[in-house]
């Protein structure tokens, strides 16, 4: 038996890969979450593509303010020394290859590391793209964590994205909450997986073929 | 002497016209202009086209504008969002016309055709949706697509402080699309807290010079 | 007989053409001059492509500054108003079509508007363009100002440039020594002349056919 | 913690490695980062292509590298000064490579290095010398011409201020190619007159995110 890691377990295998130092951006949803299980000794950069650079926690209550809110347009912080630009210039950042690290939501992930995280492809969905387009380009290493399976159990994982692609190739890493693959020119590497869970019962999971690092039992 | 303000949010949109391009400054609430934007629903303009990176929230703004059916393209990044339910309508009924743009490409497309470029090159969204149609080419071996300004006939922006020629600074994140937008509009309207003296800037701290503007009022 | 303008009455010459809330680049050489003739009453905005507007007049001896120059290197101060911005912002405003007039100076004018301006073409030249080629699209309207004839008494004003462009059809309005003249559709249209030169004496010193509006003599 | 502060310009211009290419900052002498200069001439690396506005004043800064013979290539708009012989002695000799743009195209192709862009069409140049064998483009009624991004291995500036984060301000017409070189190079190395602590600049006024600058040092 083995225990698919929860949100906050996620977010926080997720944030153990941010080097001090790391300019990044975290996208709206499940990759919000990862700020708040950085290390607080650590000095990382967090961006937000609404214009700022430097983004602290969430204010007390009482003191949100309607002109301080980040991509997700939650109320948000700015840590002493961030600062405060415009979108030319904040895109600057994201599509100029400015950002070390971006985590992204996603409805697929193919093994060349295209990733689908916009559209459903829905003919009455209303599609959003906002900035991941610009981050699937423009960071340096683009980090995708997910459920490793969708609510109805279908892989998320899979050999070719169904769904409208968010960007070609882009995806570095993938941290589910079963396992942790790196894509490579080789394909799916796991490197690491949740206690208890075997390749066999992993792969079953997973929409296209998995290699396994030596780590891996 | 030249004093761009003007007494009124109705003064300043009173020259919009019917089908005119309208960029609307603000990424969700944060600098809207929202003054300007009630101006404009009682001047009456439709037809507008909308450049503006949501489109609208609950039910002003924006979302008042749209739900007075004045507005027939939106040209925006992200519409879809929890109280976005007046866009949503208008779009499910066929009602209004959508062009998807990723944000960082709405604000190069913005930039370039405030600076006069003839069309960019971008690496965003190369292989998706939102470049089906358009010219690629591989540069470097790196893809990028091909896409065109986004100019308009005027700016609906939002700044913390202005002076009378028109120089402006902003307010933490509702600075965001308010400086682009305004060298890309023939005509841009700031809506401003406070007009200051001329001088009360600091020349080091103007985000938007005055040539970018040219109409400013007090709301 | 008559009297070229010199270069002060020249200068003063195009000042007058320039209206108040116009934003103005002035070229390196004679168009600098320019700002010396602007009505003291009428708010006119200088742009220099080093990133200033408002630009106002040489500093007093003793407060010149090393980091408030023009584009012609030379000691500027700031008008109350006026700010500071990078280059990028710089040309934006002057490829962007956001300055009103510039006026530049001209080896030759063309008749149909083409100005050369930065290169002999010389073989051993050192070529070196700055921004006149950008003022040349940007501007809305470009104003040149130069004398009528070269040193040796060679027309500046040509059928066709024989050195290398700034731009192409780009002049609105040539102001020389000797008379105004506007680049048209349908040709170069003098709209005044120095008193008493004649029709006939200033199209012998042009190299392209003269047009004369009905004001002139 | 991250302090992104050098001890001295020494330090700061130790990487810079033989047949780099290396974005100066300045207008004529207004914020030439002259003590990096100096630092880099003492250093000693070679084959050097420069990108800078001119090609060196008097005997000093970028004139005195020139000098040093220690570049191999200048890319700037306006070489020709009344005190540029040091760059004419070396050109007219055939000892140095001349790529001439004008300046608001040497200014949005560094502007395309540092925002990711992968060529742009630009109106500036059309029809002369400058664009000769370049494609061109005819849009909306407008021609123009394909450029292509100027990136560079290194940026020397010159700013006012800056925190261990890298934050800058600059001072006057000194910021002129400061910022947007700063997004252009992989590695960008700033002179400063006063290390200020984190917090010290408004975070409204910041010109350069500390993002684009990755070391500083106070001369």
């Amino acid at each position: 038996m083995y225990q698919p890691l929860n949100r906050d377990q996620l977010a926080a295998r997720v944030a153990r890969d941010i080097p001090e130092g790391s300019y990044v951006n975290l996208g709206i949803g499940l990759p919000t979450r990862i700020a708040n299980f950085l290390d607080p000794e650590k000095e990382i950069f967090l961006h937000s593509e609404n214009g700022l650079l430097g983004m602290g926690p969430a204010p007390a209550p009482g003191e949100e303010d309607p002109e301080l809110i980040n991509a997700g347009k939650e109320f948000v912080t700015l840590l002493t020394g961030g600062c405060y630009f415009h979108h030319g210039d904040s895109f600057t950042m994201m599509r100029g290859g400015h950002i070390d690290i971006c985590v992204l939501g996603a409805f697929q992930i193919a093994a060349n590391g295209d990733l689908a995280n916009w559209h459903t492809g829905a003919a009455d969905a209303i599609p959003a793209v906002g900035g991941a387009m610009d981050l699937a380009v423009g960071a340096r290493k683009v980090f995708v964590t997910t459920d490793h399976v969708t609510k109805k159990g279908e892989p998320k994982i899979v050999e070719r994205c169904s769904y409208p692609l968010t960007g070609v190739g882009c995806v570095a890493r993938i941290y589910t909450d079963l396992a942790v693959i790196d894509v490579t020119p080789q394909g799916l590497l796991v490197q690491e997986m949740v206690p208890g869970i075997s390749r066999e019962q992993l792969q079953a999971m997973t929409g296209a073929a998995l290699q396994f690092s030596a780590n891996c039992q | 002497m030249i004093d761009k303000t003007v007494a009124t949010a109705a003064d300043a949109v009173a020259q919009i016209y019917d089908g005119a391009t309208v960029m609307i400054g603000g990424f969700g609430s944060a600098g809207q202009p929202a003054e300007l934007i009630d101006a404009l629903i009682a001047q009456g303009a439709r037809e507008l086209t909308i450049v503006n990176n949501n489109a609208g929230n609950g039910d002003t703004g924006l979302a008042a504008l749209l739900k007075a059916r004045r507005v027939k393209k939106m040209i925006c990044s992200f519409p879809r969002q929890s109280d976005s339910y007046e866009f949503d309508a208008l779009y499910r009924a066929g009602e209004i016309e959508l062009e998807l743009v990723p944000q960082g490409n709405l604000a190069c497309r913005i930039q370039a055709a405030g600076s006069g470029l003839g069309a960019v090159f971008t690496p965003t969204g190369y292989g998706t949706l939102l470049a089906e149609g358009k010219e690629t080419r591989e540069i470097n071996g790196k893809h990028y697509v091909l896409e065109y300004p986004i100019s308009a006939d005027f700016a609906l922006i939002k700044a913390q402080h202005g002076d009378r020629w028109g120089n402006l600074v902003y307010r933490k994140t509702a600075r965001n699309f308010g400086p682009i937008m305004a060298a890309a509009a023939k005509v841009t309207i700031a809506q401003v807290s406070e007009i200051v003296p001329l001088g009360a800037l600091d020349p080091e701290q103007v985000v938007t010079p005055g040539i970018f503007v040219q109409q400013l009022v007090a709301v």
